[in-house]
Order: C-alpha cells, then structure tokens, then sequence
C-alpha cells in the first residue's frame, strides 16, 4: 500500500505513568493523537525522533507512525498504533481513562 | 584509568595482588565465552584471572567464576567491563574478590550505590541452604 | 532418605515448552532422589547459562539449546556439574524441606456423609449443571475442590474485580480453610469446600457473577491479553474470545457439546497456550490485518499432543462463524453424546474437521 | 499455606528498598533504560502496548483470603479496580505508575506476597497442579517442593541474567506422573 502522502506522527509512552503519548508542534506531549504534530516531512520526522529519544527522562521507546487525514480527522494506518490510540476494547472506561 | 571496587569502596590506584608462593603464575584475562574444559593446573597457578563482562546483561561470568573456585581456584579473581552497582551482591557471592569499570562508568554509579551492597553475605537463600543445619 | 509424603523422587524432563517453535519435554533423568533435588536443578540451570545461545533470543530458551547439542550432551554436562555441587549441600536444604512440609499439613477435614441436597437441586437447576461443570472429587470423604470460573460469557478471561476478589476472599475464609488457587485456566479454586457448604456458596457466587457453570466448556477459554494490552503481540485475543463465548451461550449447546479446551494465542509467543488446545487459535498479521490460524488436537494432559494447523487463517470477522460451524459439525460427525471434540477428531483424524472449516474446497 | 519466616520478610522488604532506589535512579538519569529495564523486570513490572503492567507471583498458586483482600485493595489504589489471573498462577495489574510500583510491592510484602523474578531472565515463578493438597489422585502434594526450589531460586547469584528466561514446574498428581511413586520436575 504505498502513501501517496508522507504522514507520520511520533509516539512514545510516558516514562512515569506508561500511558501512549504523542509529540505536539512545540516538542510537548499530550494523549490525544488528534493533538499530535503531523510531519510530512522525512528530514524533520528523523529530527523529531531524535529529539524524543534525547528526553529519556521524560518519554520511553519513541517511534514513528504513520497516520492518515481525512473527514474521521487524524488516524492511525496501522491496527496496532490504531488500537494504541483508542485503549484496550474491554475497557469500558475507554482510552487510559485514569 | 579504572576504578577498583571491593567491599570498602573505591580504588583508583590499587596495587594487584602481590606474587604469592602458590601462585606463581601470571596474570590471565578470560573472555566471558570461555570454555570451562579449558581450565588447567597451569591457570589454577594464575596470580589474578579477570574475567571481562562485555555487557551486564550476560551473566555467563558468574558461573565461571564459580566453576574457577569449584575446581580449586584459589587466586585473585575480578570482575572486569561493564557491571553495574546492582550485581555487586551476586559477582561477590559467585567468587571474585572485586570489580573493576571504568572511570566514566563510575561517574553514574557512585560509591554510595556500591556500599549499599557490601554487607553481601546478608539475605542469601543459596549460602543458607547449603550449611550443615539451618 | 526423606521421601516427599510418599513419593520417592522425581522424574526430570527439560527442554519442554510451547512458544514459536513448540516442543514436548525430553527424560533428563529416569529417577533423582528426593534429597539431591537442588544440587541436580543447580547443575541444569548452571550448564544452561553457559551453553544458552546469546546472540538470538528466539534460539536462546533451553528447549533450543537442548535440540542443538542434543540430550546426551546436555545430560553428561549436567550430570558432572551435579557430580561437584552434590558435596556442597550438607543437609540444610533437606531440613528445611520438612520446616515447610509441616506448613502444608492438610486441614483437619469433617469427615462426614453429605447431603444430597435435593430440595435444593430442585430449587435451582442452575445449581445442578454448576456441581456438573465446576466441582471436582476431593480426596476426602465428603468434601468437593470448587472451581470459580472467571469466564462469564462476555466478560474478559480471567479478569476478576475488586468485588469480586473479596466475595471469593469471604468464601475461602468460611468455607475452604482460608485457602485459594489460582488454576492454569485463568480460574479461582476453592480447594477444601465441605459438600454441604455447596449450595450456600453458590449462591454467593451467582450474586456475584461468578457461578457461571462452564469449566472444561467451549466458553471457558484460555486467552492471553493480546493486543489489547500486550506489546508484543500481533493481533487482539480478548474480543474473539468474548464473541466466541457469548455466541454458544446464545445456541445453549455447551453442555451438549461437552468437555471441549479452546485456547487463544495472540502471537507465535503462545501464552495462550493455543498448541494444546483441543481447538487452538493462533493470532496473527496478515496483509495488515488481523488473521486467525486454527490449529486442531492439541492436548494438555498426561500423553502431551500439539495441534496442527487446519489451514489458512481466517479474518476479525470470519473466525467466530469458522468455530461455529467446527463445532456445530462435530456434534454431527461424533460416535455418540458422550465422545469429546479430541475424542472425534482422533478418531476420524483431520480431514473431516478441514472440510467444516473450508467449505468452499470440499 | 506457607507463612515467611523472618529470613523471608527482610529479604522481600530489602528488595522492596532496593527497587525504590532502582526507580529514583532511573528517574535522576543515573540508570539509563536499557540498564534500568531487566531490573524492573526482575521485580516484576513490564512496559506494555498502554501501560506499565506489574505482574505479582502467587508461589504455587495457592492464596489466602488475607491476601486475596489486599490484591482486591491493591487494584482499587492502584489500578482500575480490577485484576488479571494469569496461566502461570500468577496476577497482573494493568496500569500502575512507575513511582507507585515500590508503595505496591511494600503492600504485597505486608501479607507474603511479591513481584521478585515474575518477569526477567531468570528462573521464574515455580507452577504446581492447581488441585495440590487436594486431588483425590494425587500421589504426594508438591507445593513444599515448590517453595524450596522457590527459595533456592530467589536472587540466587549465578542465575539473574541467563539467556532467557527459566521455568520449572512440579507436578506430583498420579495424571501426569508416568509411574506412581515419583514426582515430576520439568524444566523448560
């Protein structure tokens, strides 16, 4: 399936509570994918990453998801980083209620 | 440059273990690969073996270490490489006498860390478990 | 020699384990007398640590380094490294061994006739399949083992809440000598329940949604988290198996169809253990989606048997109905009421089953 | 039901100390992750697809209502009030704080009960016949072996960072044993 568009957020799960986390515009990290800074571009997405992996005190296991835009808004194209995105199906206290 | 540990604290300086009658031998570096079959009379008479953890999470040395003692071994044995403060108990209980890492490995791991684990022979199932009575 | 309240020693079998490449444990030694027992484990795990492969940790588990060297070289290793640990082991172990053996002493156990409970069984026919299902024999006159199922159709296998944590917590206080199991099932055990304890604690269980008569039963489902929680997996479990089980609760054929194992699996890893499951069902990704693999005559018990696979796996929304028609057709193809799904499929070996599965290719 | 010696509870609350200690220093940056995480697995927690998730050992299988009170109270602390029994006797808590993790273990240690070596490349949780003590065929009750393998196995020093992980399990029903007067040992 080859994108026709580079569309990549970057992921990581918060060192202190565990829960999936997603990078903003300014470099900050919220829960919410629809929050997430979209990149289109190859060169800023590897700046990005490295960024993340640089906050060890803040974020563990950082990576690169691809997602895609359309009238759903901001979602994941992959099963897994979709499910990651809305918690565990079994929970009815939905996505990392807390 | 190196830091030497053991049970009371850090040495940078540390003078190895002198030349002794029954170990007239020199000193031998092992690989953590090393093959227990290989152990002879002639490494028995080693003055130090030291024996290189290439990462912490390989924990082959320890059962060289004992397999060293168990066959008579009765030099002086360090742990060399990449250890952390957190197996000072187990590398002491498997039979080396000390430790050795390097300067900037130590900057993260200060003395303080590797103290807390000196009073090693404390809290041992292993050790209680093989005496005479309990 | 201490023997073990009645056995003498132990047969040792390493190198057994399910996982990506599954495989049936081999006899390390016929007999090991009881008083050697550590020095012996010690030489095992000691000879593993050297000889375990390093550099690929899905060929790192002794079950693979056993199929490398074989056994006989893993059998002489062992057996020198027990041959010098032996002498280390003074006596300390053995008498701390009978230190904790008075710990395990059985309760004092009322030995006495129980009722039949007649009047009760009338009151509550869900009480009857309940004492079908989950009551095993105890090995003291007048006592049964409970077994609380945390597998109510639709719930999560083996999820139980705090409630219900100190419901089962009050029973075992009262009613099983303050003791609880925890079952390879992903179940509760009550393990000393007095027989005329029986319909008192199943009432508590209902009020608590934990009576649900289902054990050994096509709902009572071995699943492992999957991916709705773990990070290695490539495909979710839970929601298969939550359809699965709500759907023959809905046919109301379970106890018809009888003492049948399912088992899920959300990756090669095989938490689920679905290789021995009489019907396994293996999670994976295929083409970007979720796929189930069905493997079929695993078994568990004594005469350990992998499943195989039947075929190609099915998608999110093919798999529930796939199962329904395996076991809808089982019912069909068995030799009377009472031979299980295993018992069908060893008779009439795989074919049969394959064509229940793959209709299309019959 | 085991009950700890004093051997047992100060050696279950100096480990609870240490992995406190663990945790601030991979909080201060001293512990990078990759040297942090076979610790905290070693005490059982793993960072899963969501959350952390700790998994707490029930030696085989076998609870009393005290305990099962305190895991009833630990899911409601620290968790979403509710707990996963696993296929190895032992329970999962999915989502509890790293900085909690400590407070927790000092809960499980108030009744007998831990984390140690649930997770890790180590000898792991030793599994009986869930039915011990109490089968009708059961030739001899296995759970005391269990707990002297259990005691020999924890923290032993040889065996923190093998290749994988090492599992044993001690079955003495008549069921799986091939002739009556022996136990069986398998390791896998």
């Amino acid at each position: 399936m080859k994108l026709n568009q580079f569309l990549k957020v970057i992921t990581a799960n918060n060192l202190r509570s565990g829960l999936v986390t997603y990078m903003t515009d300014n470099y900050e990290w919220v829960s919410n994918l629809g929050d997430a800074a979209v990149i289109t571009d190859a060169d800023l997405a590897k700046a990005g990453l490295a960024f993340a992996e640089s906050q060890s005190d803040v974020v563990v296991g950082a990576y690169l998801s691809d997602v895609k835009q359309d009238e759903l808004g901001l979602t994941a194209i992959h099963f897994r980083d979709k499910f990651r995105s809305q918690g565990p199906a079994n929970v009815t206290n939905g996505k990392q209620g807390i | 440059m190196s830091i030497i540990i053991t049970d009371s604290g850090f040495f940078s300086n540390y003078q190895d273990a002198k030349v002794s009658p029954n170990h007239p031998g020199p000193s031998v570096d092992l690989k953590s690969d090393f093959d227990p079959k290989d152990i002879t009379q002639e490494l028995l008479q080693a003055r130090c073996i030291r024996i290189e953890l290439p990462s912490f999470a390989d924990g082959r040395a320890f059962t060289l270490a004992i397999l060293l003692r168990s066959h008579g071994y009765t030099g002086h044995l360090r742990a060399v490489g990449y250890i952390l403060a957190d197996q000072y108990t187990m590398v002491r209980r498997s039979g080396f006498d000390d430790v050795e890492i390097s300067e900037e490995l130590a900057i993260r791991q200060p003395k303080k860390q590797w103290q807390d684990r000196a009073d090693w022979r404390r809290h041992d199932y292993q050790g209680r478990l093989r005496e005479q009575t309990l | 020699m201490t023997t073990l309240g009645g056995a003498a020693g132990f047969e040792v079998i390493v190198g057994g384990g399910l996982g990506r490449t599954p495989m049936i444990g081999k006899t390390l030694r016929e007999f090991l007398p009881a008083a050697d027992l550590l020095p012996y484990v010690e030489a095992i795990v000691s000879v593993y640590n050297l000889l375990g492969r390093r550099d690929n940790k899905y060929k790192a588990r002794i079950k693979i380094t056993v199929h490398e060297n074989g056994i006989e070289e893993i059998r002489a290793r062992v057996e020198a490294r027990y041959a010098r640990l032996k002498t280390l082991f003074k006596g300390a172990d053995q008498q701390l061994l009978q230190q904790i053996e008075a710990h395990f002493k059985a309760p004092e156990f009322i030995c006495e006739k129980a009722p039949e409970f007649d009047a009760f069984k009338e009151e509550s026919p869900g009480f009857c399949s309940w004492v079908d299902t989950n009551i095993t024999a105890h090995k003291a006159e007048g006592y049964a083992i409970v077994s609380i199922s945390l597998k109510k159709h639709g719930d999560t296998p083996g999820d139980a809440t705090a409630a219900q944590m100190r419901v089962m917590s009050e029973l075992a206080k009262k009613f099983s000598h303050d003791e609880l199991r925890i079952s390879h099932e992903q179940n509760v055990i009550l393990p000393h329940v007095h027989r005329s304890d029986l319909p008192t604690v199943y009432r508590a269980l209902r009020t608590a949604n934990l009576a649900t008569a289902n054990i050994g039963l096509i709902s009572d489902i071995i699943a492992c988290p999957g991916m709705d929680y773990c990070a290695l997996a490539t495909a979710r479990s839970i929601p298969i198996a939550q359809q699965i089980a709500t759907r023959f609760a809905k046919l109301e054929l379970e106890h018809d169809v009888g003492l049948l194992k399912l088992k899920i699996s959300g990756c090669i890893n095989a938490c689920g253990h679905h290789h021995v499951g009489h019907i396994g069902i293996l999670g994976l990704e295929r083409a970007g989606v979720e796929s189930y693999q069905i493997t079929l005559g695993g078994d568990a018990g004594a005469e350990a048997q992998l499943g195989t696979r039947a075929g190609p796996g099915f998608g999110a929304k093919d798999i529930v109905p796939a199962i329904e028609r395996l076991v809808l057709g089982y019912i069909e193809l068995r030799a009377d009421a009472d031979e299980t799904f295993l018992q069908s499929y060893q008779r009439l070996g795989a074919a049969p089953f394959k064509a229940l599965l793959y209709p299309k290719e019959k | 039901m085991y009950h700890y010696s004093s051997f047992d509870q100060d050696f279950v609350n100096t480990r609870v100390e240490q992995f406190r200690a663990q945790v601030a220093r991979r909080l201060d940056g001293s512990l990078t992750e990759d040297e942090f995480k076979p610790f905290r697995l070693m005490n059982g927690l793993y960072l899963q697809l969501h959350a952390y998730m700790l998994r707490v050992a029930i030696p085989y299988g076998t609870l009393n209502s005290r305990q099962m009170t305190q895991l009833a109270m630990i899911s409601e602390r620290w968790d979403k009030g509710y707990g996963h029994f696993t296929t190895r006797q032992n329970i999962q808590f999915n989502w509890p704080k790293l900085e909690d993790v400590p407070n927790i273990l000092e809960a499980l240690a108030e009744v007998e009960m831990h984390a140690i070596q649930t997770s890790g490349n180590t000898i792991r949780n030793i599994t009986t016949d869930h039915f011990s003590g109490a089968a009708a065929d059961e030739i001899a009750d296995p759970r005391p072996i269990a707990e002297l393998l259990r005691q020999w196995s924890t923290d032993h020093p040889e065996f923190q960072f093998l290749p994988r992980k090492f599992k044993i399990a001690v079955t003495g029903s008549a069921a799986a044993a091939p002739s009556p007067a022996l136990m069986t040992l398998v390791c896998g």
